[in-house]
């Protein structure tokens, strides 16, 4: 066994160990906290196995975003928390639960080692037409060309999840603005941050963003920073959330699907067909769907994790 | 065993633990997150899958490790959407427990 | 199964782009113009459904249309055979049908310039089209994953809109449930990329067909999958979602959920085990889901018979009638003569049951508004007061029941001859149970409510609305007298 | 259409017009024409009669998948039922006058009326499940009218026989299409392919169950007491007389006479419900209750025949039993009549109006220049000489002692008023049908009608009559010692067993709360998951 297995076993047992306490630690704050560690543990092993892409984004959305909104939902439910034992899982529950769990884990495991070694694979093909484009990443390739209508769809899905989440306003704050994200003042340190951070953090998301045309990043990574940036500056109070009535933030919000979708149909005129790219102005037409698709994830996260409206707005 | 098999066995166990999580855990958060375990322990699975694809010149297959990324945002999506129910839900119970407990006042104030 | 794009492959697409474009332009617009926007819109998506439906009819073979131009198994191809035109076309009938009976529900009033819950319907009404239209045309398991998140994201909220404590708890429970159903199903697919390289479901069905050695990873990844969906359809004993979700949604929700929602999941269900992996479908496992709908008839009949409410009768009716669907796996797989007519069978059901159901929950909605609760116990005379809303609600209970003419009675009489012709005799006593049972909670609520005196209804009913539901619940009688034009476009794209 | 006969056009009317006045009664509540309502039957008159003078006719409706065909033994019956549908409606106006469910009970009307005209000419398995379902179930508007609690209770078992009778059948006919190789679903095709098909037996039991519980033979008779007891007196008259007859021209056309089949169960069925009938009748005070208790047992007396034909292989009994249930459509029908005048007028005591129902009575003993007289000859051979054509003469015994114990209930009756009246001289016309009717059918068949006044013939129908009134004369002197038998007898008991199946219910709503809580679905799922699996 070498060292790098060594250090991959740690790993996964680190990992497996974090991911366990999250599930049994007695309080929910503990276990949010437990949660994000996991989250960078996880990047980790994501790096291990020539993913960094998905490295960025899951520490980036799974450890980072998903972290703020749980942290903030653990405080306003603290309360909550000593009370509820209501449904309490008796002990053949727990039990049943565990054996079923392990069967499942049995079969997967299985499944994994009956098979190791080479798998199929679509790499070759992948990218042998990303010259076409002029792109170097061939996640980018698949997210934007060959997959387009997925990551089209799954805009539309972070909408629906926008406006679920809006729908949960009470009726007053209607085209109001969210809650400020913590309770209390904020801390100096942090307004300081959030005055000096943004300015790098929108310099290095388009960077990311415009890199991942060839190397690992691209418009997700570079809308999640973006997002957080954004965030910094919400959590400072340096700016107040934004009212949901608006009609720039919507038009902000639904820029990248809109682009996409309007650039997919021109494909029936220009290209082959929908979501086609004539092959002289793919990789500009790419990019220009993808500072779009920028604009709409940095607005879009930060709602999520502002929730619905609740201070009545402006205009009604 | 390879760093690629253990990141998938990895992933299995998550997806074990966090099914587990789930079940027993009363706390709606606490399901939340175990739901985010199995996310990431299919996420994993994905990325085995994605490694085991690495041929001539390719460290790994780029299809699979692209749907993660897809993935991932539909779940940060589900997670937001879930919390945004749960604080709702919380805030609506303290609500009607209050007007509850005015409306119990009022009726003794009438009887005194 | 061709892999190139057919003449009218663009039809799909503009299938699924309509009602994104619609919902996204509401989102932006809101107020009032989501409103306008998404009944505008509608009649298109039904000259589109139709169009695909025609086509597939005329063409005898199913529409696809290859993203991009990239070919699977790296591109992504949409695909719409019969049985994805009759979706298409029931939903876009359905849909349309719930938004012109909300409008009343869902108004923005003059005074605002928007209101939550009417932009929060109209947008995620016009999302739920855009799903369904994915999921039916969805050729990628990957993508139908997207689809059926975004099913779940459009359907859960609407079930709370009125933000009553009770409806939050029940759309959080469906999301989670729902959530985990999903999972599951990703996690099949992750490990059946992992055995192929593919994803496109007419590759995987020539890959499956042609398959010897090692099938652990499938059946791994079949049993994840199914169990996954099985929990997004509700299927005993997975049900623990339905009944309070679809009791406490508002009746246009619930007609929809009710109607489409959960057969956006069934439908996948069928897609994997009728196409993706038809070889690998053992009958022991078909005999699993069969079982597991048959517990469904009797359990959700059963139940539905005890509820004290209107609507949640109509969702215990609901967990009832799921089952009749699973029964399509067991009696359509496998390489018997009997299996098109277990499919015509199974597929009828879902039909009958969307437009029965729909029109019930609609009707419903009504008596519930009109007479200010919905407690059965209290409706006796309600049908002297609206006859209409009665006579859709009793129309709907017709086809549940399963007596001619009408949709509910074809499916039954198909699936039970599947029975007898496969020898497969327990199926028929529990489908003449659940029409019996079906009998009785039908009844419960019809005879009092043509009985004794006029019910006073707080608050006069609007005649269109009762139409709409009315022209619902005819529809499923209307399908009793199905041309065979319908029965054939069913099977196109039956394997075999 | 494929028709050719343009007198086919006949049973499209026999359809279409009761429709037409069902959507005019809809469109005009309050007012409904009781010309409309009487006319509305008549077009299955002469569709059944051009039948019997004619060639069988026939006539297809491919787009609603919908054949009809009228043979000679559905046109007798068609005909009578015709007859007894118009003539009942006429009473109408008078009974739901000022009557707040007036609207309901016509369309419940008008829609049983078209299943029971429809049933004696549907061709094809589905279109003759669906009249037979519109002759079932809406007539539960018809029994549960009044809203009493006993038209209650009768409207609920009603509803329970008749929804179990639809299963039943739905099985059968299923079974029945599976066997035809083609996927012809005309009767006369399943019937053909019948001796070849693996699920013969089983079908035609099914079949004959379900048809089986529509006549209430024993021990399926509960709902009919109840049911004929708590209806309106022109529902419980069409009910009776014609809505029954479903169940008859079932048996009539899927039973394969051609394959002399195991009639004798249907048989001792038949025996049973013929005896019993009769035993149970005589204790019962109403004479609503007693007519019914005589329904079940003249329908236990065509059971009978049927089974005898059956199980001797002949095709011939078809025509036979239409024939006996013709006579006793008008003469039941009638008879409800009879209670409805003696319910109204102090008339309904005078002698000549009991001389009347007595003989319309009497004739379904078969006294001696009635219909029933005739009706009895026309079984008389298919019964044979043997212990059942013995029996059978005992149930005429039985049936004239039942309707001479009918005549004394009808004197008995207390006058209710005038306000729902039927009218006498439509009761004289009633009676008059039945008593010529079989008479006229007779001759429209080609029989010799004379040679049946032979004085040997009209004694061998007349002692029994006269043996069944001497009977009761007995019997009314012992009434005390009779069991006070509610309405329906055991059908209380299968209530009870019934409300017993609850505690399943109760068993199922615990599962339920069990499966509604989080932990416990989620290991569902994940058992769903290791089962499918395991089955994998």
């Amino acid at each position: 066994m070498t060292v790098l297995d060594l250090l991959d076993t740690g790993l996964a047992v680190l990992v497996l160990a974090v991911a366990a306490w999250t599930i049994v630690a007695r309080s929910n704050f503990a276990a949010v906290i437990g949660f994000m560690t996991y989250g960078l543990l996880l990047s980790l092993v994501w790096a291990r196995i020539a993913a960094l892409d998905v490295a960025i984004t899951e520490a980036a959305i799974g450890s980072g975003v998903t972290g703020l909104l749980l942290i903030g939902a653990a405080v306003r439910l603290r309360a909550l928390e000593k009370s509820d034992t209501a449904g309490q899982v008796g002990g053949l529950g727990r039990v049943g639960a565990a054996v079923l769990s392990v069967l499942v884990v049995v079969a997967l495991a299985a499944v994994f080692l009956s098979a190791e070694g080479q798998g199929p694979s679509l790499a070759p093909e992948a990218a042998r037409h990303l010259p076409q484009f002029g792109l170097g990443n061939p996640i980018t390739a698949v997210l934007m060309a060959y997959r387009a209508i997925d990551t089209m769809l799954e805009k539309v899905v972070l909408i629906l999840a926008v406006i679920g989440v809006w729908s949960l306003a009470p009726d007053g704050a209607w085209g109001g603005a969210p809650a400020n994200l913590s309770l209390a003042e904020p801390d100096p340190a942090l307004v300081y941050l959030a005055r000096v951070l943004p300015p790098f953090g929108i310099v290095v998301s388009i960077y990311i963003a415009w890199v991942g045309a060839s190397e690992p990043g691209g418009a997700f990574q570079g809308g999640a920073l973006l997002a957080a940036m954004a965030l910094v500056v919400l959590m400072a109070r340096l700016a107040p959330a934004p009212e949901v009535g608006r009609l720039w933030l919507r038009l902000v919000i639904v820029s990248g699907p809109v682009t996409f979708l309007a650039v997919g149909l021109l494909g029936f005129a220009i290209a082959t067909g929908f979501l086609a790219y004539p092959t002289a102005y793919a990789k500009a037409l790419i990019l220009f769907i993808e500072a779009f698709m920028v604009l709409s994830i940095a607005a879009m996260l930060p709602l999520l994790v502002l929730g619905p409206p609740k201070v009545p707005g402006g205009r009604a | 065993m390879t760093a690629t098999t253990l990141a998938g066995l990895t992933g299995a166990a998550l997806i074990g633990l966090g099914l587990y999580g789930v079940l027993v855990n009363v706390h709606a958060l606490r399901k939340i997150l175990a739901f985010n375990l199995i996310g990431s322990g299919v996420f994993l699975v994905f990325g085995l899958v994605a490694r085991r694809g690495a041929v001539a010149g390719f460290a790994a297959d780029p299809v699979p490790q692209a749907m993660v990324i897809t993935g991932i945002v539909v779940a940060f999506s589900a997670t937001a959407l879930a919390i945004g129910l749960l604080l709702r839900l919380h805030e609506r119970r303290v609500e009607d427990a209050a007007a509850e407990s005015d409306n119990r006042s009022d009726n003794k104030s009438d009887k005194t | 199964m061709p892999l190139a794009t057919s003449p009218a492959g663009y039809l799909l697409v503009l299938a699924i782009v309509l009602p994104v474009s619609g919902m996204v332009l509401s989102f932006v617009l809101g107020g009032r113009h989501a409103e306008r926007i998404a009944l505008a819109t509608a009649p298109f998506g039904l000259a589109i459904a139709i169009a695909i439906a025609a086509e597939v009819l005329k063409t005898g073979q199913p529409i696809t249309y290859i993203v991009g131009g990239w070919s699977p198994p790296l591109g992504i191809a949409l695909r719409a055979d019969g049985f994805s035109a009759v979706m298409l076309v029931t939903s876009a009938l359905v849909l349309p049908a719930a938004m012109l009976y909300a409008r009343a529900y869902f108004a923005t009033p003059a005074t605002l310039r928007e209101k939550r819950a009417p932009f929060a319907f109209w947008t995620l009404m016009q999302g739920l089209s855009a799903a369904l239209a994915v999921v039916f045309t969805g050729g990628d398991l990957f993508t139908l994953y997207v689809a059926l998140e975004l099913l779940t994201f459009a359907a859960v909220p609407l079930v709370c809109l009125d933000g009553r404590a009770e409806t939050l708890e029940a759309a959080l429970r469906y999301l989670l449930f729902a959530l985990l159903g999903s999972i599951l199903y990703l996690l099949g697919v992750g490990l059946i990329y992992g055995r192929f390289g593919v994803l496109d479901i007419a590759l995987l069905a020539e890959r499956t067909r042609a398959l010897d050695g090692d099938t652990r990873a499938l059946l791994v990844a079949g049993a994840l999958m199914t169990a996954g969906l099985a929990a997004k359809t509700a299927l005993f004993p997975l049900h623990l979602w339905l009944p309070p979700a679809h009791a406490n949604a508002p009746a246009p929700a619930s007609a929809v959920l009710s109607a489409l929602v959960v057969k956006g999941s069934f439908f996948l269900a069928v897609r994997l085990w009728f196409d993706v992996m038809p070889t690998l479908a053992s009958t022991a496992a078909m005999t699993v889901l069969g079982a597991l709908g048959c517990g469904a008839i009797l359990f959700g009949s059963v139940m539905a018979l005890r509820q004290e409410r209107l609507k949640l009768l109509i969702a215990y009716s609901t967990v009832a009638q799921i089952g009749y669907l699973f029964l399509v796996f067991p009696l359509a797989s496998g390489a018997g003569a009997w299996t098109a007519v277990g499919w015509t069978g199974g597929i009828m059901q879902v039909l009958a049951h969307a437009l029965a159901k729909s029109g019930m929950f609609l009707a419903a909605g009504l008596v519930a508004e009109a007479v200010g609760h919905d407690r059965i116990s209290g409706l006796r005379g309600v049908g002297r007061s609206m006859p209409v809303t009665l006579l859709a609600f009793g129309l709907g209970g017709v086809s549940l029941m399963g007596l001619p003419p009408s949709g509910g009675f074809l499916a039954k009489w198909w699936l039970l001859l599947a029975s007898v012709q496969s020898g497969q005799w327990a199926w028929c006593l529990v489908v003449l149970a659940g029409g019996l049972l079906a009998g009785g909670y039908v009844f419960r609520v019809v005879a009092p409510a043509i009985a004794g005196e006029p019910l006073v209804l707080a608050k006069p009913v609007a005649r269109g609305r009762e139409v709409v539901a009315l022209l619902l619940a005819l529809g499923a009688i209307a399908l009793g007298v199905a041309p065979d034009g319908l029965l054939e476009l069913i099977r196109i794209g039956r394997g075999g | 259409m494929t028709a050719l006969n343009p007198a086919s056009l006949w049973l499209l009317a026999m359809l279409v017009v009761p429709l037409a006045v069902l959507a005019f009664a809809v469109a005009r509540p309050g007012r409904f024409g009781t010309a409309l309502l009487v006319a509305a039957p008549l077009p299955g008159l002469v569709a059944a009669l051009l039948a019997l003078g004619g060639e069988p006719m026939a006539v297809t409706f491919p787009v609603l998948r919908l054949s009809l065909a009228l043979d000679r033994p559905g046109a007798i019956l068609l005909g009578a039922a015709a007859l007894l549908w118009s003539l009942a409606a006429i009473v109408l106006p008078s009974f739901l006058e000022g009557d707040r469910h007036a609207r309901r009970f016509v369309v419940c009307w008008l829609l049983t009326l078209i299943g029971s005209l429809g049933v004696f000419a549907a061709a094809d398995l589905v279109g003759f499940y669906l009249v037979y379902a519109l002759v079932s179930v809406p007539a539960y508007g018809l029994v549960a009218h009044d809203e009493t609690a006993a038209s209650d209770r009768a409207g609920g078992v009603y509803l329970a026989f008749a929804l179990l009778g639809e299963a039943l059948l739905l099985m059968g006919f299923v079974l029945l299409a599976a066997g035809e190789p083609a996927g012809s679903l005309r009767i006369a095709d399943v019937m053909a392919a019948l001796p070849r098909s693996p699920w013969a037996g089983t079908a035609v039991a099914l079949t004959a169950a379900g048809f089986a519980l529509k006549m209430a033979l024993v021990p399926a008779h509960g709902w009919m007491p109840l049911t004929y007891t708590a209806a309106p007196i022109p529902a419980a008259a069409v009910l009776s007389g014609a809505a029954v007859k479903a169940g008859v021209i079932g048996l009539i056309r899927f039973l394969p006479f051609d394959l002399a089949g195991s009639g004798e169960i249907l048989v001792v069925f038949g025996l049973c419900s013929a005896f019993y009938g009769v035993a149970v009748g005589v204790t019962q005070l109403n004479p609503k209750t007693v007519l019914a208790y005589s329904s079940i047992s003249q329908m236990g007396v065509l059971a009978t025949v049927l089974g005898m034909g059956l199980a001797a292989g002949d095709v011939g009994v078809r025509l036979d039993a239409a024939f006996y249930g013709a006579h006793h459509v008008l003469a039941k029908g009638a008879l409800f009549l009879a209670v409805g005048v003696a319910l109204s007028s102090t008339a309904g005591r005078s002698t000549s109006f009991l001389l009347l129902v007595a003989i319309v009575g009497l004739g379904l003993g078969g006294l001696p220049f009635t219909g029933g007289a005739l009706a009895k000859l026309a079984v008389k051979d298919g019964l044979g000489k043997g212990p059942v054509g013995m029996l059978a003469v005992a149930s005429s015994v039985g049936t004239s002692l039942l309707m001479t114990h009918f005549v004394w209930t009808l004197t008995r009756l207390a006058e209710t008023g005038a306000e729902r009246r039927v009218p006498r001289r439509l009761w004289v016309a009633a009676a008059a049908a039945a008593i010529v009717f079989p008479w006229l059918l007779a001759m429209i068949l080609g029989g010799e009608v004379a040679s049946l006044l032979q004085p040997a013939i009209l004694f061998a129908s007349a002692w029994p009559v006269a043996l069944g009134v001497v009977l009761w004369l007995g019997l009314v002197r012992v009434r005390g010692l009779l069991p006070a038998v509610p309405p329906g007898d055991i059908v209380g008991a299968m209530e009870r067993l019934f409300r017993a199946s609850y505690g399943i219910a109760d068993g199922f709503a615990w599962l339920d709360d069990k499966l509604r809580q989080w932990a416990v679905a989620g290991v569902a799922l994940l058992a769903v998951t290791v089962a499918l699996l395991v089955a994998l």
